[in-house]
Order: C-alpha cells, then structure tokens, then sequence
C-alpha cells in the first residue's frame, strides 16, 4: 500500500493517547489524519495496564488538578464514542502507619487548593465503606473522583468513532525513518512513504525511538509493571483501591510493581508472588480467589514524572505526548493537541509539560 | 456407571466411601477422583458456565480445560478432575462465578 | 531446595531421565501435578511394541508399574501432587504443592511437559458428555467408571482406535465414528477387526450434539445426509500437539513441524532448548511413540549428566550415540526426519553448537 | 459451521465474533483476544488456542504455520491467591500511597 497523498496529521501510536488525539482532532472535521501503529492496537501499554482513572494522590497539585480535569471529562466522552464502562467508583489508598496519616492529612491540604476534594479516614470509616479491606490498615485517603475504565473498550471505541470522522489507518506498519523535506514530513514505513504536514508522536514507551528519527532527544524510562488477575468473581469490591481494583467483569487486577528492564514484557515469579502478597495484605479474602494469569506491561515515564505535551522546540510541525497515567489524562490531552493543532493555542496553560523543560538551562528552574 | 471388573485390569478399588453432591449422599471409590465419583453416579453436568449459564462437564480430564469446576467443601471452583473424592466431602455443582466474600471465609 | 538435575513431568519420558541421571549419580528431583507419577501411561492398557533395548511387547499400563517400581527403588525425589507455576528472575522454577509456592534452584532443567489433545469444535462440543479421547480413556483405565453406553467418536487416527477397542471391552455400544477427511487415518485398522461392524462415516462431521443438560442426541452430516443418532457420549480424537507454556515462560523459543505437532520448542542434538539451562524430553519434542519417547528422556540426561560431568565427554558421546541409533529405528521415518530438521536448523546458530565430537554421528546419518 | 458455535469455552465466544474482530484488522491471537476476551478466560487459551488460529487461518488464506500462539504467561495453571504469596518481606511492589507522595514530591 502506497499513499502519495500528503495528510494534514499523522499520529504515530495508536494507544490511548494516539487514538484520543486521533478521534478529537477528526471531530472538528477540518484535517485529513491517518493514525499509524507497528503493532495492532492494544498490544502495547494500553492493553496492558490496570486502567485507573486516578486522581487523588497525584502530586504536586498542579499535576492533580490536570488530572482532575481529564476525569471530569470521562462522563461525556462516554456519551459521544459509547460505553467504554467508565466507573467513578471513588478511590481509596489506603496506609498503613501512623506516620503516613500526617502525610496523608498534607495531601489533603494541598489538593484542597485546586479543588480536589480528599477526606482522610480512620480504619473504621475506611471499613464502613470497602468492608474488604484488611483491619490491619492505619487509614486510607478517599476521594470520590477516582475511578477506572476498561483500556480494551476505550482504544476500540476511539478508533472506531474516529473511523467514522475519516480517519485513515495503518496498522502493523513500523515506521522506519522521518525526514523533514521542507514544511513535510516524510515518514518511511514498512508499507510505504507517508507524507504530512504535522506531526504526532504518541508511541508511549516507544517514543524515544521515533524521537531519535527527529534526532530529538525525549527524556523518557521504561518501566515495566507486573499485573495479577483473577479469575472472574462475585462483585465484592466497590472502590478504586490503591493496588487493586475489580473490573465490570468481576475480575480483580492487582498490581503496582515497577522494574527498569526496557522492552522486556515478561513476568516473573519473584514479583508475581510479591504481588500476591500485597493483594492478601490490602484484602484478606482474596487468599481464595484463583490467580489465572499475570501481565506487564512497558510504562513510559519522564525522568521527571510528569508528562511531557506540546510542538518539539526544534522542529516545527511535530508534536510529543508522552506521559505515564496516559488512561487517567486521555480524554484531555486528546482535547488538548487538538487545540494546539487547530487553533494554535490551549485552553489549559501547558508551559509546564513542554519538552522544553529538561533543556540544561532550564533543569535548575525545574 | 462403576466397571464392576475390568477386562484388563481386573479390580482396582476396594473401600467405597460417602460424599455429598448438592447435599445429596452418593457412594464412591476411595482413590477416585471427584469427577469420576460423580459420573459414576451417572451425573455428568457438573455447573454451567459463567456467561450464558449452558451445562458444563468433564472435558480434558487433566487440569487444563477447568470446565469441571466444582465446589467442595465450600472452596469455588475446585478442579474436579484433579482432586481425590474423600469420605464425607461436600461437593456442590458450580452454577456461578467464585464467591470469595462468602460465608465460608 | 536445590537439586543437580529438577524434572518437571513424571510420564515415561521423565521417568526415564530420571532414572537414567539417578543411576549416574546425579541429585535429581522429579515433579509432577498428577497425584501418581505415570503420566499418561498409567491408563495405556494397550500394546506396544517398539521398545528400546529389545522390551519386549507389552502394555502401556505394565510398563508404567516397572516405571514406577524402578522409581520408588531409586533416589529420585518425586513429587507427586506438585505443579509448575513459573519462573523466576534468576531462572530458577517455582513449584506448588496446593498450600504455599517454592523456588526450586537446579543445576539444569528437563522439561517432559508432554502433549496436550487438540479439540474439535462443534456445535454443542460444550455439552456435558462431549470429551476428548483420553479423557473417556481416563475414565475406563484409570477411574474404573463408564463415560457413557452409547459412543460416537469424532476422529479416525490410531488413538482414536485404540479407544474405541478399549471401550468396547468395557461393553460400550459405538454407535459411529465420524471422519471429515475422504478416509479413516489410522493405519491400524486391523485393531478393529475382531470387533464386529463398526459405522464408518467418512467425509462427515457432527451437525449437532443436544440433549437435556447432557448429550443425548448427535445429528451427523454425511454426503447421503443428515444422520441421527441416540448416543450419550462423544469422543474427540484430533492428535496431539506438545503443551508449550512451560517453555515459553523458560523463555525457549518454538519451531513449527506439522507431523510433530504444530508448534514445539525448539532444541539441539542433546535435546537442549534455546534456554541452555533447559532440556526437553518426550511428547514436548514433538508427538511420537513410546519407544523413542523413553529414548528422549534418556538423551536428555546423558547431555546433563556430561554438562555436570557426572560421565565422561567419550561415555556421553557413546551413549548418547546408541540412543539415536536406536532412536532412528524405532521411530516413524518421517517423523524422525522432522525431528533432524528441527536439529539442523538449531547448528545453524553461530552461538548454539553440539559439542564437536558429535559430528561423526550427525555427519553419518542426521544430515545423510 | 454455523456462526455461533462456542469456539472460546471459558468466555463463550463463538466464530462470529472471532471473524468480526478480523474484519476489524485483527491478524494474531492476541488481537482478537483483546478485543474479545477469547482465551482470556480460566483455561488460559490452552483449549481455544488451535481452534482459534484455524479460523485465523481460513480467515487470511495462511497456512497454519504462519499463524503464531498466544502469549502464555504465569501461573501455568490456576493457583489460589494465598497459595501464590510468598512470606518474603523485601518488595518491589508498594501501595500507591506511599509511592505517589514520593514520587511527586515538589522538591524534586
């Protein structure tokens, strides 16, 4: 397959960020956009994540009130692309020690200030609400925004609705290499030379490859998580709970291990039973639960955390939206890259998050 | 359906024992496995499946296919192809997904 | 626990290994999920032939008892009732007894995982009363219960044959056996031949199995039509192909040989996988008979046996020499064909060659 | 064969929706599963896997040794939660609590 037309964008990643951006661009209606994956969607990170929609705990609370924002968005994108079993089920993170409830009660303070609203609860009140959890626990932070959704339906309904807007794709196609000829980029793939005007690097893990095509440099770790999964069971447990959570289904996914051993996706006991540890420490009962499968997944986290969204200083034309929590910020930085591209200029100020940042002369204003 | 003698090899099993399958008392072989106690006793629907609530039993008879799910002794979902029947034991057939929040715990 | 040599899988294969490794002196620890150590042996009632070191013919179930006698006289540590769970960072396999998860740490490793049955899909294949060949072979040989009293079998091969003689002795009615391809594939046909009319069905398939809760019917779609038949129980019997996860999560990487069984680990003249911690023996190394499945086995303990030269380079070499020769008699020539292109393929890797003075052999008769 | 036979016993998926996810590009095992949940279920594919890849094979006009296997991953077989645990105490596993504030904490 040979495209010689030029699009106006393509996006390369077809993840939660990519097709998010993919579907919100194509709802204004004014570009041609081809979304382009080497593998199939959700054989990446997407498909392989817990898939909170995580709000409370992320810090400083400038990053917490962009997520914020991004869970508030949830409830409609659900109305335009169809159910993607987005639950806000509250979420709860629960401690241990008495000297985590002084954190935990600074947490509250701060996000208080951007409007995420945190109550800090005793083991009782934790107990009344997720009566599951283990006795063993000091207190948990809630907040009533958290949720999750189901990563699986999400990318399957993004795509499909951007399908419907013209949005071309290109699965299975790896690119190779990028040149810039002039206001075009060309991308060579393993199914032919694709030319657009803008831009999109949306690759997750992968992006730091795509970005050396650019020759840009984009700060970013993989990570690797381990997942347990049971097998499906009664509907037990109501809450986001930090480390687990039961999915429509009835599965419970339990994981929040975090490795560095770049592309390897495979699992190990060690971490395997470790996990399986903390998920009888958070939740007693789940000793009888049958384990039927584990999972990793390749994270993609910025040396500093924090996502990195906007135009690549160097080079005109091409965008980066790399973030680790891309489930919980999909909705908004889809809206976001949207505005960037189409109108020039964001309704959230994203100075913040520009790769700009880890320049060496701006590292010690950080 | 019990082979009193078999053919080739003759008789295997010699003490019959009691178990419960859906509190109903039915007599077995002691070295038999769950899944053989019962279709012995000519029952061959072990539970239905998660979904669509059809019929569900032995498959694979070896520990891979689990469509023998049974409950025993009020542990869900317990390989019944791959568990020994024992006097006094309490199966229940598998008519849903794992409670692990239940009254057993 | 630690051990010389960790088995995983007590069938003929396994045993075989270990008692081969046990005899040279080796630690050697023997697991396996089934409560008796056998494998699928332990419910072969039928003959076979074919057996290394001049066996005599015998049944597959007399063979298991010596298998397992042998065993219970040595120093293998066997444990029964025990599964492979995974594997760990540093390579080492976790084992399960049903209560807690443990770390096995061996020198080397022999994986005699066996083979799993491939299904067939119908529909109604869900229905209680529909299992596969081995299964309903189980039951007769092993649980000493009937599946039913009236059979209809789905497949034509020698397993499938072997079944249906094995249930008839049991006093099971087979009602028919049902073939999609133009001809029955066993070559054993004169199994039957004592056993009176038997319903053929060739270029059929099953149209419809029901009943209430339970086979009790099965609609059969033959070039004359549909046929209907009152039969309480149906055996799928579509070959075998090698059980892979265990390799995959040994990190082995597969190969694909039709006749072995589809996919299966790949492995070198020693019957080491890409994971050179790792061996494999018997069904794994792709589906063939008991003979060569006991000769597997053995091969794989010889290379481990000369890795932790327990025995010589020259005594590995001898051995492991007489094992193939026999081995290419005994087994099925296309098979055994496969099975060296399979080997072949392996010298190709610059970083993964057979010790050298294994070249006589191969250069004699493998790549001859 | 008719479209609704049960090709995934565990998750009950039948042949119409393991074609649909074809016609929506799927081209491995793994795609289909994750957009169906075929082989997702208790058996872990171990039953579905051939099934499956011959209806990928008919589907693509392949061969079947041109169609791969699922990912296969631990536990071998299902194990209970409580059996799986391990007693270690030194972990790379952490609650989110205690790792979030960490992590962004705004000294960094």
């Amino acid at each position: 397959m040979r495209i010689d037309k030029t699009h106006d964008v393509i996006i390369v990643g077809s993840g939660v960020v990519g097709s998010s951006i993919a579907y919100h661009l194509s709802e204004r209606k004014k570009h041609s956009i081809l979304l382009i994956d080497k593998g199939f969607p959700l054989s990446g990170t997407s498909g392989s994540t817990q898939a909170w929609v995580w709000v409370h705990s992320k810090v400083p609370s400038w990053y917490g009130e962009l997520s914020l924002y991004s869970a508030e968005l949830y409830p409609f994108l659900e109305r335009k692309i169809g159910d993607v079993e987005y639950k806000r089920t509250g979420g709860i993170a629960p401690f241990f020690t008495e000297a985590e409830k002084e954190k935990a009660l600074k947490l509250a303070e701060k996000q208080a200030e951007v409007g995420i609203d945190i109550e800090v609860l005793s083991r009782d009140e934790v107990l009344e609400k997720e009566p599951y959890l283990s006795p063993n626990i000091a207190g948990a932070t809630f907040s009533k925004i958290d949720g999750n959704v189901n990563p699986f339906r999400l990318v399957e309904l993004y795509i499909k609705s951007a399908k419907k807007n013209d949005v071309q794709t290109s699965f299975y196609n790896q690119v190779i290499s990028i040149q810039k000829n002039g206001d075009i980029f060309h991308l060579e793939t393993l199914k032919g030379t694709f030319k657009t005007k803008k831009l999109v690097i949306a690759g997750g893990p992968w992006s730091k490859e795509l970005g050396e095509m650019l020759n840009v440099n984009i700060p970013i770790k993989q990570v690797r998580g381990q997942i347990l999964i049971t097998e499906p069971l009664q509907p037990f447990l109501k809450h986001t709970i930090g480390g687990v959570r039961q999915a429509d289904n009835g599965e419970v996914l339990i994981g929040y291990s975090k490795e560095e051993v770049g592309y390897d996706r495979r699992t190990t006991l060690d971490i395997v039973q470790q996990t399986a540890k903390m998920a009888i420490d958070f939740i007693p009962h789940l000793r009888r639960a049958n384990v039927v499968r584990s999972f990793a997944g390749i994270r993609v986290i910025p040396l500093d955390g924090f996502p990195i969204i906007g135009e690549i200083p160097e080079v005109e034309g091409a965008y980066i939206a790399a973030m680790h929590s891309g489930v919980t910020l999909s909705p908004l930085v889809g809206t976001l890259l949207t505005e960037l591209l189409i109108d020039g200029e964001t309704s959230i100020d994203l100075s913040r998050y520009s790769l700009e940042r880890f320049n060496e002369s701006n590292i010690k204003s950080i | 359906m019990q082979i009193k003698k078999h053919p080739i090899l003759g008789e295997k099993f010699t003490e019959e024992i009691t178990f419960y399958f859906n509190e109903k008392p039915l007599k077995a072989m002691k070295g038999q496995t769950v899944a053989a106690a019962l279709m012995r006793n000519g029952i061959r629907k072990f539970g239905v499946s998660r979904k669509l609530f059809k019929a569900r039993g032995l498959y694979c008879a070896n520990g891979r296919c689990t469509s023998c799910y049974v409950t025993i002794n009020g542990l869900d979902h317990v390989l019944s192809c791959s568990t020994l029947v024992e006097d006094g034991m309490n199966v229940h057939s598998n008519e849903s997904d794992p409670d692990v929040g239940g009254i057993y715990n | 626990m630690k051990t010389d040599l960790l088995i995983i899988g007590a069938g003929p294969a396994g045993i075989n290994a270990a008692l081969t490794a046990d005899a040279a002196g080796a630690e050697v620890i023997l697991v396996d999920e089934s409560l008796q150590p056998g494998g699928q042996l332990r419910q072969q009632t039928q003959l076979f032939s074919n057996l290394p070191k001049n066996k005599k013919k015998t049944r597959g179930t007399s063979l298991n008892n010596h298998l397992v006698e042998s065993l219970n006289a040595s120093n293998v540590k066997v444990l029964s009732n025990h599964a492979m769970v995974g594997s760990y960072l540093n390579g080492n396999i976790g084992v399960t007894d049903g209560f807690k998860t443990f770390e096995i740490h061996a020198k080397k490793y022999i994986l005699a995982t066996g083979a799993q049955e491939e299904g067939k899909i119908f529909p109604g294949w869900t229905l209680p009363g529909v299992m596969t060949a081995g299964a309903a072979q189980i039951l007769i040989n092993r649980e000493l219960v009937l599946p039913g009293k009236n059979a209809v079998i789905v497949g034509s091969n020698d397993f499938a044959f072997e079944v249906i003689k094995q249930l008839r002795i049991c006093g099971v009615s087979i009602k028919a056996v049902v073939e999609d391809k133009d001809q029955l594939q066993s070559e054993k046909q004169d199994l039957l031949s004592d056993l009176g009319n038997i319903t053929f069905l060739t270029n059929s398939t099953i149209e419809l199995a029901s009943g209430s809760g339970e086979v009790e019917h099965v609609s059969i779609r033959t070039p004359s039509g549909i046929k209907e038949l009152e039969a309480d129980f149906i055996c799928i019997s579509n070959g075998f192909t090698p059980i892979l996860e265990p390799f995959e999560v040994m990190n082995c990487k597969f190969t694909y040989k039709e006749i072995l069984g589809g996919w299966l680990p790949a492995y070198n003249m020693n019957f080491q996988t890409t994971n050179s911690n790792c061996y494999l023996a018997g069904s794994a190394a792709g589906i063939t008979t008991l003979g060569p499945i006991l000769l597997t086995g053995e091969i794989a303990a010889w290379s481990v046996l000369e890795e932790l030269e327990f025995i010589s380079p020259r005594e590995a070499h001898n051995q492991k020499k007489e094992c193939w020769e026999e081995l290419m008699t005994l087994e099925n020539n296309n098979v055994f064909q496969k099975r060296t292109e399979i080997i072949a393929d392996s010298l190709l890797q610059d970083n993964w060659n057979p010790k050298s003075y294994f070249t006589e052999l191969q250069g004699g008769q493998i790549h001859g | 064969m008719d479209k609704s036979t049960i090709v995934c016993r565990c998750e009950e998926i039948n042949i119409d929706e393991i074609e649909n996810a074809l016609k929506n590009g799927a081209q491995t095992f793994d795609d289909i599963k994750r957009l169906t949940r075929t082989g997702m279920g208790s058996c872990q594919s171990k039953v579905c896997l051939h099934p499956v890849r011959e209806i990928i094979a008919d589907y693509h006009n392949k061969d079947l040794q041109d169609v791969g296997i699922s990912r296969m991953r631990i536990p071998l077989k299902p194990i209970r939660m409580g059996t799986l645990a391990t007693e270690s105490k030194d972990s790379n596993v952490a609650s989110v609590f205690g790792e979030s504030v960490e992590e962004g904490d705004e000294n960094r």
